[in-house]
């Protein structure tokens, strides 16, 4: 069974369609990635997915109940995570901090026992804590964890942002563009750490620019163009389209060189 | 009936009184985000330095506008001294700095001044237009009519002229304005050169009615401010609307309820209409991009 | 357990200076100063969470001060409460009210929040105000003594009204910093620091925001019902100024010129606001002058606050 | 950071080391409202006690002792009045206070000065802070039911029996509200409407509007002081009201028919005292000699005319002085209990009698009905 199926999504803003009638699904374990030319509506689609926009019409189903137009932590309680294309680190707090923020939904408890430090709540924290810098050992922060997560390099903090949305043990994590602005080897780290994450059963969904990378892992590739579904199905004959090939891969590898 | 029409009048008069003050607001906060709390201690200076100007000979419409153009200096030397060393400060830090010089202009409009209540003649004199049983004050007709005209001033300015479209850029994106060859520091200049003005000017009108000493801002800064709130800060419309509607809310609630109440009774309006529309009622809705 | 450590070496330090200060005073009236520094400190406290944590506004948290200091004054009369437990019953007013108006409240953002924050305030005030056959109006009423210094007496322990009331105001203190830092190292300080940082992805990793910002307010507004109730009993008269506009504003500016971020820049900036118009009372009539170019030097020279802007200065001559 | 917080510890011992240096002086402490929303009580209340120290010093003092005035503005907020009434006595340690320009400013020095039995003189009206009698707690002005009576009798003599209220929610007005309705009934008068208006109003015709339309209402009383006063009576000239309008004692001044203007202010009533008539005492008045020679003073200094709260401040640091003179030396309650003796005290304000059960002293007598009849003042009664 599906794990999140989208069906007849779509979205208005001031009249113009930004995505229309947008439908597929993502099995647990498998990688789908969403492509498109800019501003074809894949960071929309994503922020209706994950809760930040109410879909104008369609239905969001995650694990076959529907969650359409639930709060972004309510679906964060049933399983669903994600990462954002420019970054939403907590600048203010500590790389730590960070990637505890993460284990909230595990290590939050009643407030008094917040307010007076009670010896359940700092377990509590404790188990967050060795799982926080489990991961970012993971992506090999833990030696910044006591830093402003602010003072941090671009991709440092790409991957501590993936390092938060891995703490809510995911069934389901949307990554938006995790390899934007990576070198090779980081781009070629993320290929291993998705991968990896799939083979541990959680669904991807995926919104990536470097097609190379998408080529490569993806299980099932999804085609956007001015907000509708133009074309999907596996790497081999999602690359072969005419139809994605005029309205995207040209542009795409020109950029693809750029990264 | 005459009895309503009377409590409209009070209620124009008072609400022109609040838009003249939320008017002032809007063209600092449209060229920086600053809300501006030091906005009431301009009203203030140009009723008190039009006093002082006109006893110490002037005659009252060469005061005024001496009044006004110190202000509007003021107010180009608040945002010189003040707001722009601060640039990049958390909103906070920056209402506090506005506290700030409000209290500093106070303590020093006290000193060069003085503490007692003042008052000039009304311009067009004290006898009463009578309107089906109900009474108006000439000046409160120059009270409405200057919210009128700054209204639509701005208005035009807003929509119709380069220099305020630039304004309105500055504050949307900074950056972005001065790649495209806008001074934004001159604009900054200009807006708090223009709120003081505007403030200065609701001063010289609203004195006559109102009566002026060294701390009648704060609370107009307030009423002032909870009128561009609730028609939407930022918008003239807004703050025309939100002014005039305060107003009658205040005047009707006295008049039909209870005295006691009435700016409990604005106030909770206030919270009702953030309630229901939470940019105010002519505000922008925004949706955040991520 | 390195927050740990730290938090008790900070409580120590504050508790040291509490203790220690008195042996400088030249004369009972510092006590008084103290102990206003202390209730004052107490309720910016409570902002600090609101403010700083959770960075949320409120111009309107004298109301909550107003309803602690009149809880005091008016349970013990008409309940024949203990002016103690009407502390308690101020506090649990304060917290419920905070949690029915909070709800719509801090769904607005920014100068909405501020305007409808300063109309709950203004609101209280006027209730205050107007309801003479009740409060007393702006004349004000008195409020009980608490019996602790009568107590004291007889347990051997003889203390000025002064003296007693820097002890009693500088434990609350310590308590509600203790508190505060405590809601800092824990599940909801962080969830509320991480919406304060970007509200979207507090969210999408599970932080019910609307819940955690109720959290800051109620718990803040505990903090400043609390400052009042201690302050309507150490002065033992009370008047609806203490739910005034100014107060809020007061309060505020106190938080913000220590460094909202901080328990300890706000009780720093507590200390300075309230020390500095009784050091200028030499040049009453600058006053107003000094305390407007103070706040708005300390803001364009120190924007993040005095403590943090310090320590961030200091930290780094130490690199 | 002790170092931090020593610094301007040791700035203030400085500076009391300083103000306390010269010998043989008496020490008087004041707290009063010169800022703030009572800032019209407080200003020229400061400003008078300023200048009768400067005086009394230059004619050498009490009994050869030079006056040390310690003055501090509390804003019109108990919370510092509390705290400047500690600093007075525990570490400018004066003999006496003087202050309180409000009620609640006076009630939190009062509790001060009970405690620590330091003969007090507050400015404010209300009638709770002499009744009941506190040990060490005097007051100067009328109280604002004596006022209330004064306006009350006025009407009476009139002929008029309903009348409309519509008062400031500012403490001075609300307190007079309260204390009028509650003798209102002894003197045949009925309160047909009861309005109020905030202090920073601006216009007040609608409340007017619905005392107008009150079927029966034959005058208008309206307590208060700032600029509500001079708003409603302007307000009452552009509703074109034809019946009398009584304002209270807070207006007492030259400057409230200024703001006012000559027109509106014709006809206007209210209970005064002799410093706002001072070039129409005649010369065998009782209190010609004190209320000319405070006015020529005040003047001479300040280029302003005193109001009826100057008067207050004045008539206290008179009463104060005179009794430490009488108690001979500096013990607080030695001072108290000459004040207490004081008999037939002529002030500004009225005639003084202390008694032990009195610690007002004033009666009726002391307030006189004035009328604003040409931009001037006219006796009424």
């Amino acid at each position: 069974m599906s794990l999140l199926e989208v069906s007849g999504l779509g979205i208005a803003f001031g009249g113009l369609m930004a995505v229309n009638d947008v439908s597929f699904a993502v099995k647990p374990g498998e990688i789908v990635s969403v492509i498109g030319p800019n501003g074809a509506g894949k960071t929309t689609l994503f922020n209706m997915i994950s809760g930040i926009y109410r879909p104008g019409r369609g239905a969001v189903r995650l694990n076959g109940e529907d969650v359409t137009g639930e709060a972004p932590h309510r679906l964060a309680e049933k399983g669903l995570s994600r990462t954002f294309q420019n970054l939403q680190i907590f600048q203010e707090m500590t790389v730590l901090d960070n990637v505890l923020a993460g284990y909230h939904l595990q290590e939050r408890g009643p407030i008094w026992a917040d307010l007076l430090s009670l010896p359940s709540m700092r377990r509590r924290a404790t188990i967050a804590r060795d799982g926080a810098r489990a991961l970012l050992e993971r992506v090999r922060l833990d030696k910044t964890e006591g830093q402003q997560a602010g003072s941090l390099s671009y991709g440092s903090l790409k991957r501590l942002e993936i390092a938060r949305a891995l703490a809510l043990n995911p069934k389901i994590l949307l990554l938006d563009e995790p390899a934007a602005g990576c070198n090779a080897v980081e781009t070629e780290e993320i290929d291993h750490l998705i991968t990896e994450l799939a083979g541990s059963g959680i669904a991807i969904l995926l919104v990536e620019h470097d097609m190379k990378l998408v080529m490569r892992i993806s299980s099932h590739i999804i085609v956007l163009d001015h907000g509708e579904k133009i074309a999907e199905g596996d790497p081999a004959t999602v690359s072969r389209d005419p139809q994605v090939i005029a309205a995207y891969l040209g542009a795409g590898q020109e950029e693809e060189a750029e990264c | 009936m005459d009895a309503l029409l009377q409590f409209i009048f009070s209620g124009v008069t008072v609400g022109a009184v609040y838009a003249l003050v939320a008017l002032g607001f809007t063209i600092i906060y449209n060229a920086s985000d600053v809300v501006n709390f030091a906005q009431g201690e301009f009203v203030m200076l140009g009723g008190m330095i039009t006093v002082f100007a006109h006893q110490a000979g002037l005659p009252l419409a060469l005061a005024a506008v001496l009044a006004i153009i110190v202000t509007a200096a003021i107010g180009v030397a608040l945002n010189k001294l003040a707001i722009e060393p601060a640039r990049g400060a958390p909103v906070v830090s920056v209402i506090i700095i506005t506290i700030g010089a409000s209290i500093l202009i106070r303590g020093a409009t006290q000193l060069i001044f003085d503490k007692q209540l003042h008052r000039f003649p009304a311009f067009s004199g004290d006898d009463p237009i009578r309107v089906m049983g109900a009474t108006i004050l000439p000046q409160s007709l120059w009270v409405t009519g200057g919210a009128l005209v700054v209204f639509a001033g701005l208005w035009l300015f807003f929509t119709r002229t380069l220099t305020g479209k630039a304004v309105l850029a500055t504050a949307n994106n900074r950056i972005a304005a001065q790649l495209v060859g806008i001074n934004t520091g001159a604009i900054m200049t200009l807006s708090f050169g223009l709120s003081a003005a505007i403030g200065a000017l609701a001063g010289v009108l609203i004195t006559p009615i109102t009566l002026v000493s060294y701390d009648v801002g704060v609370a107009l800064a307030l009423k002032g401010f909870a009128a561009a709130m609730l028609g939407g800060m930022g918008n003239p419309k807004g703050a025309l609307v939100g002014g005039l509607m305060l107003g009658l809310l205040e005047a009707l609630t006295a008049g039909y309820l209870s005295s006691q109440y009435k700016d409990a009774v604005a106030f909770i309006v206030i919270l009702a209409v953030l309630f229901v529309m939470p940019q105010g009622i002519f505000g922008k809705s925004s949706t955040e991009r991520v | 357990m390195m927050a740990g450590r730290r938090k008790w070496l900070q409580l120590g330090v504050l508790a040291a200076l509490i203790v220690l200060l008195p042996l400088f005073f030249p004369s009972g009236y510092y006590y008084r100063v103290g102990a206003l520094i202390f209730v004052n400190a107490l309720s910016v406290v409570g902002l600090v969470i609101l403010i700083g944590y959770a960075g949320q506004i409120s111009l309107g948290h004298a109301g909550f001060a107003g309803i602690g200091a009149y809880a005091c004054a008016l349970a013990p009369q008409h309940l024949g409460l203990h002016p103690g437990l009407a502390m308690l019953l101020g506090a649990l007013i304060s917290g419920v009210v905070a949690l029915l108006i909070g709800r719509p409240i801090l769904r607005l953002k920014g100068y909405y929040l501020a305007v409808a924050t300063l109309g709950f305030g203004i609101l209280m005030s006027m209730v205050l105000t107007n309801e003479r056959a009740l409060t007393g109006g702006p004349d004000g009423m008195s409020v009980e003594d608490l019996g602790l210094r009568a107590m004291l007496r007889e347990l051997g322990w003889r203390l000025s009204g002064g003296e007693m009331w820097y002890g009693v105001s500088g434990i609350a203190l310590l308590i509600g910093a203790w508190v505060a830092l405590n809601l800092l190292d824990s599940p909801s300080g962080r969830a509320m620091r991480a919406l304060h940082g970007s509200e979207i992805a507090a969210s999408t990793v599970g932080i019910d925001i609307a819940r955690q910002k109720l959290r800051a307010f109620v718990i803040s507004a505990v903090y400043a019902s609390i400052a009042g109730s201690l302050l309507a009993l150490q002065n033992g008269f009370i008047t609806p100024d203490v739910a005034g506009f100014m107060h809020s504003i007061e309060m505020v500016t106190m938080a913000v010129l220590g460094g909202v971020g901080s328990v300890f820049g706000g009780i720093l900036g507590a200390a300075i606001l309230t020390f500095l118009p009784q050091l200028l009372t030499v040049f009453a009539e600058y006053e107003q002058l000094v305390l407007g170019a103070v706040m708005i030097l300390v803001m364009i020279f120190l924007p993040q606050g005095l403590l943090p802007s310090i320590g961030r200065r200091i930290g780094r001559k130490g690199e | 950071m002790n170092t931090t917080i020593n610094m301007p510890l040791a700035g203030v011992m400085a500076l009391a080391a300083l103000t306390g240096a010269a010998q043989a002086e008496i020490r008087l402490g004041a707290s009063v409202s010169a800022s703030g929303p009572a800032a019209f009580l407080g200003d020229p209340e400061g400003k008078t006690l300023e200048m009768m120290v400067e005086l009394i010093n230059e004619a050498g003092g009490i009994n050869g002792e030079e006056i040390a005035l310690t003055l501090y503005d509390d804003g019109g907020d108990p919370n510092k009045a509390r705290t400047f009434a500690t600093r007075l006595v525990e570490d400018d340690e004066v003999v006496a206070i003087i202050g309180g320009s409000t009620t609640g400013t006076t009630m939190s020095i009062l509790d001060v000065a009970e405690d620590e039995g330091i003969p007090f003189i507050s400015l404010a009206g209300a009638i709770s802070i002499i009744d009941p009698v506190r040990e060490y707690v005097f007051k100067t002005p009328h109280t604002d039911r004596m006022a209330c009576e004064k306006i009350f009798a006025d009407m009476q003599e009139q002929g008029i029996s309903k009348i409309g209220m519509i008062s400031g929610t500012d403490g001075f007005g609300a307190s007079m509200q309260a204390q009028c309705k509650e003798v209102a009934g002894d003197h045949g008068i009925e309160i047909l409407a009861d309005e109020t208006y905030g202090p920073q109003d601006a216009d007040m015709t609608p409340q007017l509007t619905r005392i107008r339309d009150t079927e029966g209402v034959q005058a208008v009383l309206n307590p208060g002081f700032g600029q509500g006063p001079a708003i409603v009576t302007r307000n009452v000239a552009q509703l074109g009201f034809e019946i009398p309008l009584y304002q209270s004692h807070g207006v007492a001044s030259n400057a409230f028919i200024e703001l006012t203007g000559k027109e509106a202010a014709e006809g206007v009533r209210l209970p005064g005292t002799a410093l706002l008539i001072g070039d129409l005492l005649s010369e065998d008045d009782p209190q010609y000699q004190v209320v000319t020679d405070y006015i020529a003073a005040y003047k001479a200094k300040y280029d302003q005319d005193p109001s009826t709260f100057a008067g207050y401040a004045h008539d206290a640091m008179a009463l104060m002085t005179d009794a430490i003179a009488r108690a001979g030396g500096e013990d607080p309650s030695a001072i108290r209990d000459a004040l207490e003796q004081t008999s037939g005290f002529v002030g500004t304000t009225g005639t003084y009698t202390f008694t032990p059960e009195d610690h007002l002293g004033l009666d009726q007598s002391a307030f006189r009905m004035l009328e604003i009849t040409d931009g001037g003042w006219k006796q009424v009664d």
